[in-house]
């Protein structure tokens, strides 16, 4: 099994949720993060001080999906999230040894 | 109990302090004493029955002839006017300057800002009873009142008696709620001077100090019969509501206080933009309509067009300032921020404040676009040029605005709006500018030196500032033990 | 439809529940007919035109002479005063009471509690308008009103009307508007005792019957022109503006509430810490800032000392109990809370509403010093040995306040402040310590028996609280539909 | 500078516009011109002193007789209550409207809608000195009122002069003002229908350019002395407080805005939830507060039980509609939601508005009851039905509702209420209700008409949306440089 | 060592995080997540327009522990975070290269 | 490629941005998250009641970056993040198997 982490622009959440579930994905979990990367982030002003926003709103998702749906997950994510424009953000695959489904004690792709 | 530091030098320091805030009237009992054959007289005869009182209601008085009442007669419309402009004035402070300064600063000091406010209105109103109202607005002395109100005594026998030199038409209870409501705003003001880094014991003891060393004096000076700054006294300063009994006042010991205090850790570093500027716009919302009971108020009647013509004044002024600050930053800065709008409103309230009773309409407007325009670039551009960390703007907005409306109250005002004040503008009189400069100069020196006094004091006994870790934890849970979870 | 439960046994029981609310007065009818004659010719008195009635406005009023004033005669600045006053303590319910209360229970709760507040304010003035004035504030029945103001009819006819007995300055939709305040905010003040657990169908049929069975009777006993605990009947208690009627009152069905809904699931062992100070600050300044009209408006007019007079007792008690809180728990706790000062002030607040129209200044910061000590202890200390779940301090800060306050006032009383209330203290008339107590406890037993009878029927029928489940989840997202996002 | 545009030709629309604003009393000039004799000779005798006035003070007028005031007798209680109904209802618009709105939006918006009240209660104010009150509320031209008042020059000589016509008991200053704050709140509702997607700059010129073209005139046929729609005129429509000056017209442009601005992006697909309704909750409490300044202000006195009568028939039918709303959507939805609750009782607030003065407690009831139903109606369904996005319903409360209370006072006017008000119901006078539709219709179209040409102007010169990715990134990083971080 | 993802209902954090200390972990770090999966969220509705919620609150646990410590902590979480409703959530298990402490520069499993 | 997972106190967060950003990272993401370990919250107290705040807040840091830039990222945020007080965070290191640019489709370290 593997985790793939998606970090994407907050408005694509529901357009890349919908790909996942469309390429078979039946669970996912979702965090409000800050991402630091080539997109800069807005310039905020308060009486003449300018803050630079370094961060920039995203949000990461993160889905364990079986080796075998792996491709299809990562290029339903890549066709979702993607708009052209710098900060677009990135996807990322780490292996997963183990995945159990509490409230059944199911494990491994069962588990998902 | 950690409320007065850990060394006993330290403690005998600010017990020192707290005592003399309690007996800072006393001190000023000597002086005071000499004026108290010809107060105490006047006291007499506001509560002897006026034997040719008539029993009619009072006509509508002329603006211009100053009208007797008897001791009983209160005007129910008058009162019912400062009674109303009473609690307006108090929802100034709470919720209206609590919300103003807490949306300005970081999540991890909400309510310790909040705390200031509040904690402040509480400290102040007793004192105020106690003995504030007595030195500031009773006696004929040019520089301290007397102490026949101690603990309000003299409305312990009779609920109808009068303040019967300033404010004939209304029961005195009234009129000293009314005033109590500017002394709880005033220092809680100088709070945005000193946000985020004040430990809550020192700031209290600054409170109470402050106000009966600084405000009470002041407001005695230029308000009280024949107190040595206003019309009854040698300058004769116009400051109808407080442009610098309140603003410059406030603003002055605010700059004083950044200054003692030093710079907030990691400023120019760290991000200090506003946590929920929501809360300000609610807080700036609230002082601009609470600031009619402030500005109306100070007619201290409804019988005449006084009161009706400061609230005009006001409205227009206040409009004219927020306008003037958005639209100079549109055009510097390429956008207009919302603090931008509401910090230009609260310019404008401040600088028509001195002049809203003696200027017309077309003079407010005047004021409020000056205000606007001359209190964005102190705030904005002065502050960054000279760097001392004035948080909030205190002396930014209260102290630069309350100077510049007290000048120009004197360049606008018309004897044809309030007899009482003749201007250069409309009535030629040259002089008065000179009177506002005298007024805005002792104002402002007086509590520069007291309060680096009483800042001074502060910071060698107890210490005025949080530890290092403290301001860079947070206020509301290392000083109150509580935190916004929102 | 969910409203209802789900049994036909059940939905009969509330029906019948229902009915009762609406058919109380009519039950109440029979008593109330015996008056008739006699009310119904006090009524006929006050809208015949009056025959020698001046032409001139009212001359202002000295406190002790109970002035007779013609029909038509509106003093305008009494009418002024009390429309502001009927504003003001509107303000007091929504937002303040609102936000006080949600900013102190979790998030996923914050919107249910407004809706308690909000719904409240709507179903009562209602029922108000419909009977609840008419069997509260006419006739002159010492235990209940009369029927004649069934849906305000008397109004119809003539808005110059005026309730002669109680109210003679300012028009009857006035005094009618400012008692439905008192009404509202009344029965909303328990919400703090029944937070985060309650259904909201079994709220609303509470807050109707409670109003209907509880308040309008005490409210006729102790202030209706007659009423037999007031101070035209036999016990002769003192309540100026509702310490046994309204604090008490509240407080001790607040308590019947907690004890008959069981604690908060995870009390004890989960985080019930508030999730936004911030909203709690804003509400409990609005509560202080609308005071002065349940306060200083209940000296129902405006044209002599009473009304600036119990505005100063309120503002000074109410900083002293502020300031007592806090320094109490600075000392114990170690930490001067935010949380502490609010509930310093509302204790105050409390605790001087039966005084304010009776004691003088002095009297009024003895009274705050002592409700900040005493609720502090019964808040934070009683609470925790007893062990009831009084969410949000209903009966600790309202029900122990208003009964101390209560009987301060039959101590600090004094005669030169109001002729009417003559005090142990200075009058030696220790007659109205007893009487005070009488009241107490009268209005205790009363409200205490049919507060359990209510919710006990409800219990047994649609039930009062909601599912483990529900209250897991929050009440918000289950009871209305909606989150809080921000 | 980016506020107007980038191309030559669109800045040069825009400043045509801007110009039409200011130049726009000028072009009405023409036919106010003709009235001009009568008019200044109706301006000189109010300020001609009074020959056979009185020196007394004012008796209480019947609410019959017409009772003419010399130009001092200011009436202190109707000038006390007058100046605390402006000061409410300007706390209606901020920070009342303002965070009625930002609650209902998304976070990245919030800041972006509180700046449109408070920029545009700077910037009515300003215009209304200038010129709005003066072309709205001076001379007996039926359609236009003249130049005298710009710059409100005639209070520069005089503090004590009254608009005879229409408030003879108070300082024309404080009716200036009291009517300023009409002015503001009226374009600012405006705002409810074009949230999260109008471009600053675009409104504030339509702000201006509606205040002066739209809402000026149709306050002056409505409410002045001889205003052809009004009881003055010709068509003789009752309109007590603005059913159809305010809230109609308020609608009616929003209806406009909204069809003309198009939908919000994303809307049926991404979540529009409200982020804060606790920000909703404070703000539609602080309307209802307000209101009272409103509608019993619009008494213009407080001398008899007009103001009373007007503030009980508000505060009835406020709670019926919000228990209305309640009920209804509790009947179909299965859940009262809290949004529901509140938007029942601004329906109700709008609803009464008009009907305020004229109609009795049961009248006030049955307004309130239909306005909460036909309300949710027209929010909930109309508007799914036909699909413009009108966003926080500013067509389906105030629009509908402004409507339905226009026509129902028709119904429910009652003489005993108000001699000038005869209705159908009680008085037979079928005739009214069609003077009712007539008043309605023609603001209606005049209003869409004129708000068409307006917002067509802005649209062809400098846009009136924001770009798709500032809609898509917030309005607050985008217009204001700020975002909330709570 | 071994990173243990942990996805439970928010009411149950207290004890998950009590029953992993009482099966030896020493450190672990929390972070607010929305879910999507078998349990659907709740409807809110705004002026007759309904808004499926499809994300339900969850929290995420993360703690890494010995390569030992791996089978007691999982059947902790399991244990303390099962109602046995739907919903109850996912544990995952992803193996960690290296730890250091920052504040003592420990690295491997003295560093947990 | 490794996953560098950072816990550390907030008010390091730019800190340790910039000590990585020099340390030749270019991307990372941030979340706020709640810490359990060996330093111990405060304490909250409302009307008596005592809520022991278990959880401290911190934040995490996560950059994926090259195998060869592992070393030296480590320790650019061992440097910036240390105080020497307890509480000072965790680094973990994770194996990442594949990344992938949304914008450009680029994967790999090309992708970083
Ligand atoms: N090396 C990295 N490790 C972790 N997160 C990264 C890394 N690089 C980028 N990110 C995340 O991806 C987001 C988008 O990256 P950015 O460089 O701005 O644009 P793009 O995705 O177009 O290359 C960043 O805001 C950050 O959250
Ligand atoms: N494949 C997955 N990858 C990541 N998180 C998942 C996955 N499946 C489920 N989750 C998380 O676990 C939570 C519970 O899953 P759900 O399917 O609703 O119920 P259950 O745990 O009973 O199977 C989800 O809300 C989501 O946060
Ligand atoms: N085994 C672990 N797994 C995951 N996170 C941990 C672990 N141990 C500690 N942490 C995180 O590191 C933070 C700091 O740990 P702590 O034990 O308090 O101090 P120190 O870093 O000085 O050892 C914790 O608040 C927690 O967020």
């Amino acid at each position: 099994m593997k985790l793939i982490i998606a970090i994407v622009k907050p408005f694509k959440l529901d357009d890349v949720r919908e790909a996942l579930v469309g390429a078979g994905v039946e669970g996912l979990t979702v965090s409000e993060v800050k991402g630091y990367g080539r997109q800069k982030g807005q310039t905020e002003i308060y009486r003449g001080a300018e803050y630079q926003v370094v961060f920039v709103p995203k949000v990461k998702l993160e889905a364990v999906v079986d080796d075998a749906a792996v491709g299809k997950a990562v290029e339903a994510v890549k066709a979702a999230a993607a708009t052209g424009k710098i900060g677009d953000g990135k996807i990322f695959v780490v292996n997963v040894e183990e995945a159990i489904r509490i409230r059944t004690g199911e494990t491994g792709s069962a588990a998902l | 109990m950690k409320i007065f530091g850990t060394f006993g030098l330290k403690r005998l320091g600010a017990i020192a302090l707290a005592a003399a805030i309690l007996g800072a009237p006393v001190m000023m009992a000597h002086p005071a004493l000499a004026q108290d054959a010809s107060s105490a007289s006047s006291v007499a005869a506001s509560s002897a029955p006026a034997a040719a009182a008539p029993a009619a209601a009072p006509a509508a008085a002329s603006n211009d002839a100053v009208v007797t009442y008897p001791k009983d007669a209160v005007n129910s419309g008058d009162d019912a006017w400062m009674l109303t402009s009473s609690v307006l004035v108090l929802m100034m402070t709470i919720p209206g300057l609590a919300l103003f300064y807490a949306g300005m600063v970081r999540k991890k000091n909400i309510l310790a800002t909040l705390a200031q406010s509040f904690g402040a209105t509480a400290l102040i109103t007793v004192l105020w009873m106690v003995i504030g109202y007595s030195i500031a607005f009773t006696g004929h002395d040019p520089y301290i009142g007397d102490f026949k109100y101690f603990l309000l005594a003299p409305l312990n026998g009779d609920i109808n008696i009068a303040n019967t030199d300033l404010a004939p038409t209304i029961p005195e209870s009234v009129y000293m709620f009314f005033q109590m409501t500017f002394a709880i705003i005033t220092p809680a003001l100088i709070a945005g001077a000193l946000a985020d880094r004040m430990k809550y014991s020192a700031f209290l003891l600054f409170m109470g100090a402050w106000l009966l060393l600084v405000y009470c004096p002041i407001a005695h000076w230029v308000w009280s019969a024949k107190g040595f700054l206003g019309t009854g006294g040698s300058i004769g300063a116009l400051d109808y509501a407080g442009g610098t009994v309140v603003h410059l006042n406030a603003g002055t010991a605010g700059l004083v206080a950044a200054l003692m205090l030093g710079k907030r850790k990691g400023l120019g570093t760290e991000n200090f933009a506003p946590h929920n500027l929501a809360y300000s716009v609610i807080g700036a919302s609230l002082l601009w309509v609470g600031w009619f009971g402030f500005n109306a108020g100070s007619a201290v009647e409804a019988h005449d067009g006084q009161a009706g013509m400061a609230a005009a004044a006001t409205q227009i002024a206040t409009a004219a300032a927020a306008l003037a600050w958005m639209f100079v930053e549109w055009i510097v800065s390429k956008k207009p921020s919302v603090l931008g709008m509401i910090s230009g409103a609260v310019a404008g309230l401040v600088a028509i404040t001195p002049a809203s009773g003696f200027v017309n309409p077309t003079g407010a407007l005047a004021i409020g676009v000056a205000a606007g325009v001359v209190c964005y670039l102190s705030a904005v551009h002065l502050k960054k040029l000279i760097g001392y960390d004035d948080a909030l703007d205190c002396w930014g907005v209260h102290g630069i605005g309350g100077a510049l409306g007290a000048i120009l109250t004197g360049v606008f005002a018309s004897s044809k709006i309030n007899s009482a004040g003749k201007g250069w503008l409309y009535d030629g009189n040259f002089h008065q500018v000179i009177a506002q400069f005298e007024d805005v100069g002792i104002v402002f020196v007086y509590c520069l030196v007291m309060t680096f006094i009483i800042l001074g004091v502060l910071k060698l006994t107890i210490g005025i500032r949080v530890s290092e870790e403290v301001e860079q934890e947070g206020l509301d849970i290392n000083l109150h033990g509580e935190v916004v979870h929102g």
